[in-house]
């Protein structure tokens, strides 16, 4: 089926939660509100004309200062009996920065949702296991959205100072212990402290 | 005088078990080397003939470490039990017409008590490590002594009712009257479950489960290093050099030969036992390795009734043929 | 193209541990097979050109000294930001002048980019890989440094600077036009775009050998 | 974490004091390709659970692609399937491609199928090395690398690196082939067939490779589509989904080959799958070279290596370097609001880049679909009720590679 007749299916079933369609270098996307998007995605993927059986991808965007709605969560799915394309993006607000899990339909969506909940925040509910799987459990923020310094803005993630300390206690037992550089004068400072 | 005499025989065939163990490791090395189209050592010596040297002075200068939470004294002990088993069964090996250390009627039996008990040090080593990799290695080998210990016991039942004996020099004699000339062709069956089962018993590929590094890292040895760890290759090459010695004797005839040779009567011995050993390398260099259920599978569905029907097949065959 | 397979063995393959025996029967003809190992530190292999390894500046053999115009066209490409170029321009002619050219190798992701957009052909990645050392500050090349690079690279591989030709001084198979001038030097003919090989009849030929045909 | 009741080989123990066995296999193990750790909870050696712990390669390439221009980019790229970078650079070219809507010359097309092949086969060889030598099968480990070398030496000629290749442009490829790496590159293919049949040799129909392959990590077609595994790994298990053929891109509609299906969906079917594949990527290479035709390697309109970001005005204001490598891009209207999704077939399975632009010469967001990430997540159900050896060889059959899974 053409990626524009299942946009427009979806507007006719779904007119309260449609936004817009769009067509971009021949790929098809729709915008939606997130409240019913399981009941959506699950009509897509159980409709037999439709068949979306193949969840190809599922991550988040940050439009900060770009859109009126902050984040976008992004499903691109795939029929593979049917051989046809569609994105579904689904609008999440900053101050309700939730939206339903679709693992009951996906079963592979747990790490895609796991992978968003860890960089940009955003939780899905229902989910079976929703910890952070990228970063370490004890990092604070989340560092794909746009307002998160790209060097990490100066902030340690705690236990920074504890590794700190032990790769100092370490070093007694380091090849440098040992090893004098010859070309470096006695009592000139080791290039690494 | 006696007892000098038994001394001499004790350095003579340590000295000679010790060079052979250290270059086994030496060959296993080059003949995998170039079965897998490479070279194997070649940096310590011309073709890296002293690497054995090299890599025992490493081993020995190594720190010696124990995991703080190590059960120390069964750790200290279980390499010692490896080796020391281990080496009490070369005791009974005759290597040529009367030179075993000790010529005992039972030698058959003790070397089997021998190599069980070898396996009581890598079941206390996995145990003592308090590592989980190691215990479940030292889990496995148990599973596999249970299993296999029997098999192989029983593949030689045949031999020991052609020959009438359990006296390794009285099996090789009786073979060399017998019109065979070796059991292998009468035993053929018993052979193979033997063959089996040596490779079982002595944890070579493909059942080296309780040190399978793909799975335990290094399975009982995990936590060992230096020295420690040295006592458990030196024990598991001298335990590849006793079964390839007992499967000699048993159904290849020892120290016989087509021709003698001259002033060598270990010759057609030693020749045979190196096949023994190339064959070890052999297989390593070929086959998969089995899982732990599969292994216990074949043991005790597949090679103990084999065992046991070619121990009715040799009586049938005795009794109808005398 | 469902895949047909049958493990299903006959009973001689059964008993008679056929496929094994197989198996040890290859192991034991590669014993006997030349080996393929390369003794590294007595053998090497000879590298292709254009190995990227470490860095030099090439060394401008009428000046001695580099050849960089101070473009920053490598420092703005490198994808690690590991170049840094410090220069002056001149009021009057407004020409540039390098005073400073670091590249901190430990940095680098060698992608060639560098060499690649350089339109003097200045900075280069050489055929050098054995340069391991114990501490980091080895590895911040300045400029000296780079030249001296330049200088070890001829010496130990016996290159004569003239006939060196190295494909990111000049990208195979693109045509002159698309080439700043600095990069429009002598190649062989099979790099250029005219020279670019297709198979034909089982060999490789030139394009243009094979058009007249 | 006691519990009182207790499943394990389908007998059920209630109210016994009981805790779970529980392993940490990896960060550092030899058989997890990696740093890939699994915290296995057993059972005698039965695994209860298995929970994947993945991060720890983790180097923020997507972020950092937010701040680096397309091109630059592409070297990350390599970093991803560090064992296959040249699948990975081709992935992210065609992705990028379609981004800008930049049509690429059809020799350079060829030569892309050509590499991403090659590719193919270099990771191929590395899993079914690594795979038999996590089930205990040395010499094919060794057999194989004899091989891949082979392949690596080509990819040096042609780039001049053996690993992290960067061997396209947005737009083409950065150097045309020679013919010596023609020439040798064929010679491999009419070698190769002979190399697989001794693999097999030693393998295929082996009764402990059987054992310890067959009926192992099953995975029901319509449970590998709901997991979202892709590639070799979901062909195993009989569904028919291969990008080549879905959605093909470079060359591959010029070719002709088949695309291997297996049916049981256990490990021996992922491992015979890989094996054809190998067949199927050997005449590919063979035909493409056949029907290579002369011309251009990078379309006219590719944007500039030299992506003039944050150093723009610097660099067009000084006229004396305009003539670069690669034509600036005239028509600015490329860069414009929008997002895609592409993917390509890269050894593991779908590696997807998901792509939106704001109109400036930088991602506003690069997605990874990282084939590795999907198939680690679903290594929690394929090792369900296995042993400790059965997990080594779903881990081993599912090929995963943690560069590209932690991103």
């Amino acid at each position: 089926m053409e990626p524009l007749e299942i946009a427009k299916k979806v507007r006719d079933r779904y007119p309260s939660e449609f936004i817009e369609a769009y067509e971009h270098r021949s790929q098809v996307g729709i915008v939606v509100k997130k409240d019913r998007i399981v009941e959506i995605l699950r009509w897509l993927h159980d409709d037999p004309a439709l068949q979306m059986n193949h969840l190809a991808d599922l991550c988040g965007v940050d439009y900060l200062n770009k859109k009126k709605v902050r984040f976008e969560v992004v499903y691109n799915l795939y029929s593979i009996p049917q051989r046809h394309r569609l994105r579904v993006r689904a609008q999440v607000p900053e101050n309700d920065c939730q939206i339903n899990s679709v693992t009951e339909i996906w079963m592979g969506a747990n790490w895609h949702e796991r992978e968003c909940f860890d960089l940009f925040g955003i939780t899905f509910n229902n989910h079976p296991d929703l910890r952070r799987v990228l970063l370490p459990d004890e990092w604070e923020g989340h560092p794909l959205r746009k307002d998160y310094p790209l060097d990490g803005g100066g902030k340690r993630w705690s236990g920074y100072e504890e590794v700190v300390e032990k790769s100092k206690k370490l070093r007694e037992y380091d090849f440098y212990g040992l090893y004098q550089d010859p070309t470096k004068k006695a009592g000139q400072k080791d290039a690494r402290e | 005088m006696e007892l000098l005499w038994i001394l001499i025989k004790i350095i003579i065939v340590f000295a000679v078990v010790m060079l052979h163990v250290m270059y086994a490791t030496y060959f296993e090395r080059k003949v995998i080397g170039h079965m897998q189209v490479r070279m194997g050592p070649m940096r310590v010596g011309p073709h890296g003939i002293l690497q054995p040297i090299a890599d025992g002075l490493k081993l020995f200068f190594k720190e010696d470490i124990i995991p703080t939470v190590a059960d120390k004294k069964v750790f200290y002990a279980a390499p010692l039990i490896c080796l020391i088993s281990a080496l009490s069964a070369v005791a009974v090996i005759p290597f040529f017409q009367g030179f075993a250390i000790a010529n005992i009627n039972i030698g058959l039996l003790y070397i089997f008590a021998m190599s069980s008990l070898a396996s009581y040090g890598v079941v206390l080593a996995g145990w003592s490590s308090n590592s989980k990799y190691s215990f479940l290695g030292g889990l496995r080998s148990s599973a596999q002594v249970i299993s296999y210990e029997i098999a192989m016991g029983l593949s030689l039942v045949g031999v020991m009712m052609l020959a009438g004996s359990l006296n390794l020099t009285d099996i090789v004699n009786a073979q060399m009257s017998s019109s065979w000339k070796i059991y292998l062709i009468p035993q053929i069956i018993g052979f193979f479950v033997f063959v089996v089962a040596m490779l079982a018993e002595t944890n070579r590929t493909p059942f080296d489960l309780p040190e399978a590094e793909s799975e335990l890292v290094a399975g009982y040895c995990t936590e060992y290093s230096g020295m420690r760890f040295a006592l458990f290759f030196m024990a598991e090459y001298i335990g590849m050099i006793i079964m390839s010695c007992l499967a000699v004797v048993c159904f290849l005839g020892g120290w016989s030969g087509p021709f003698e040779v001259p002033g060598i009567p270990f010759f057609w011995f030693l020749l045979k036992v190196y096949f023994f050993i190339f064959f070890y390398y052999w297989v390593r260099a070929t086959l998969p390795r089995y899982r732990y259920d599969q292994l216990m599978a074949l043991g005790w569905k597949v090679l103990i009734p084999l065992a046991l029907f070619n121990i009715v097949l040799t009586g049938t065959i005795k009794s109808l043929f005398g | 193209m469902k895949i047909q397979y049958d493990t299903r063995k006959k009973l001689a393959e059964r008993i008679f541990l056929i496929e094994i025996l197989k198996g040890l029967a290859l192991t034991l003809k590669r014993l006997f097979t030349k080996s393929v190992t390369v003794q590294y530190p007595k053998e090497r292999k000879k590298l292709f050109p254009g190995f990227r390894g470490r860095h030099a500046l090439i060394r401008d053999p009428n000046t001695q000294a580099t050849k960089c115009v101070a473009c920053m066209r490598c420092a703005t490409v490198c994808p690690s930001r590991c170049i840094s170029i410090r220069f002056s321009v001149d009021k009057k002619t407004r020409a540039r002048k390098v005073n400073s050219y670091e590249i901190d190798a430990l940095r680098c992701i060698f992608c060639g980019y560098c060499e690649e957009v350089c339109p003097v052909n200045a900075v280069v990645l050489t055929e050098e890989y054995e340069y391991s050392d114990y501490t980091r500050d080895p590895f911040h090349f300045d400029m000296d440094r780079l030249l001296k690079n330049w200088d070890e690279f001829l010496d130990k591989n016996k290159v004569d600077q003239d006939k060196y030709r190295n494909p990111f001084l000049r990208p195979r198979g693109l045509s002159l036009g698309d080439l700043p001038a600095g990069k429009r030097i002598d190649v062989p003919e099979e790099w250029t775009y005219e020279g670019q090989v297709i198979w034909k009849d089982g060999k490789a030929v030139s394009a243009k050998e094979a058009a007249s045909e | 974490m006691p519990e009182n009741r207790v499943e394990s080989k389908g007998i059920v123990k209630e109210d016994i004091a009981y805790e779970p066995y529980t392993i940490a296999m990896g960060p550092q193990h030899p058989a997890t390709h990696g740093v890939l750790k699994l915290n296995l909870e057993l059972d005698g050696e039965t695994v209860l659970k298995c929970t994947p712990h993945v991060g720890f390669l983790h180097r923020g390439v997507e972020k950092l692609a937010e701040n680096l221009s397309y091109a630059q980019t592409l070297p990350l790229s390599d970093r991803l399937d560090y064992i296959a970078s040249m699948a990975n650079n081709v992935a992210y070219s065609i992705a990028v491609e379609r981004l800008l809507g930049i049509e690429v010359p059809v020799r350079a097309k060829y030569i892309r199928t050509i590499v991403m092949e090659m590719a193919r086969l270099t990771g191929h060889l590395l899993w079914l090395a690594t795979h038999a030598l996590d089930i205990g099968a040395m010499t094919v480990f060794l057999y194989c690398f004899r091989e891949r070398e082979n392949l690596l030496d080509m990819f040096e000629e042609i780039i001049g690196a053996r690993l992290t290749t960067s061997y396209t442009c947005i737009g083409g490829v950065r150097q045309d082939i020679t013919g010596h790496f023609l020439e040798s590159l064929y010679a491999f293919t009419e070698d190769f067939p002979s190399k697989i049949a001794e693999y097999e040799t030693l393998i295929d129909k082996n009764r402990i490779w059987l054992k310890r392959t067959q009926g192992v990590g099953i995975v029901t077609a319509e449970e590998a589509v709901s997991l979202g595994l892709t590639g070799p790994t979901l062909r195993g298990s009989g569904v028919d989904y291969d990008v080549r053929k879905h959605m093909p891109y470079d060359a591959y509609p010029y070719v002709d080959f088949e695309v291997p299906i297996g049916s049981k969906g256990d490990v021996y079917d992922r491992y015979r799958c890989r094996m054809e594949e190998m067949h199927q990527s050997n005449s590919i290479i063979r035909q493409c070279i056949e029907a290579m035709p002369p011309g251009p390697i990078r379309a006219e309109d590719a944007p500039d290596l030299v992506m003039p970001y944050g150093v723009q005005k610097e660099v067009a204001a000084d006229a004396t370097f305009s003539s670069g490598v690669i034509k600036l891009v005239k028509d600015r209207h490329r860069y414009m609001d929008g997002d895609v999704y592409v993917a390509a077939e890269v050894p593991k399975g779908e590696l997807g880049f998901y792509f939106v632009s704001d109109g400036r010469g930088v991602p506003y967001r690069m997605h990874i679909r990282a084939p590795s990430f999907i198939h680690i997540a679903a290594l929690s159900f394929l090792c369900k009720g296995q042993m400790v050896a059965d997990v080594i060889a779903v881990i081993g059959s599912v090929d995963v590679v943690l560069g590209e899974c932690d991103r």
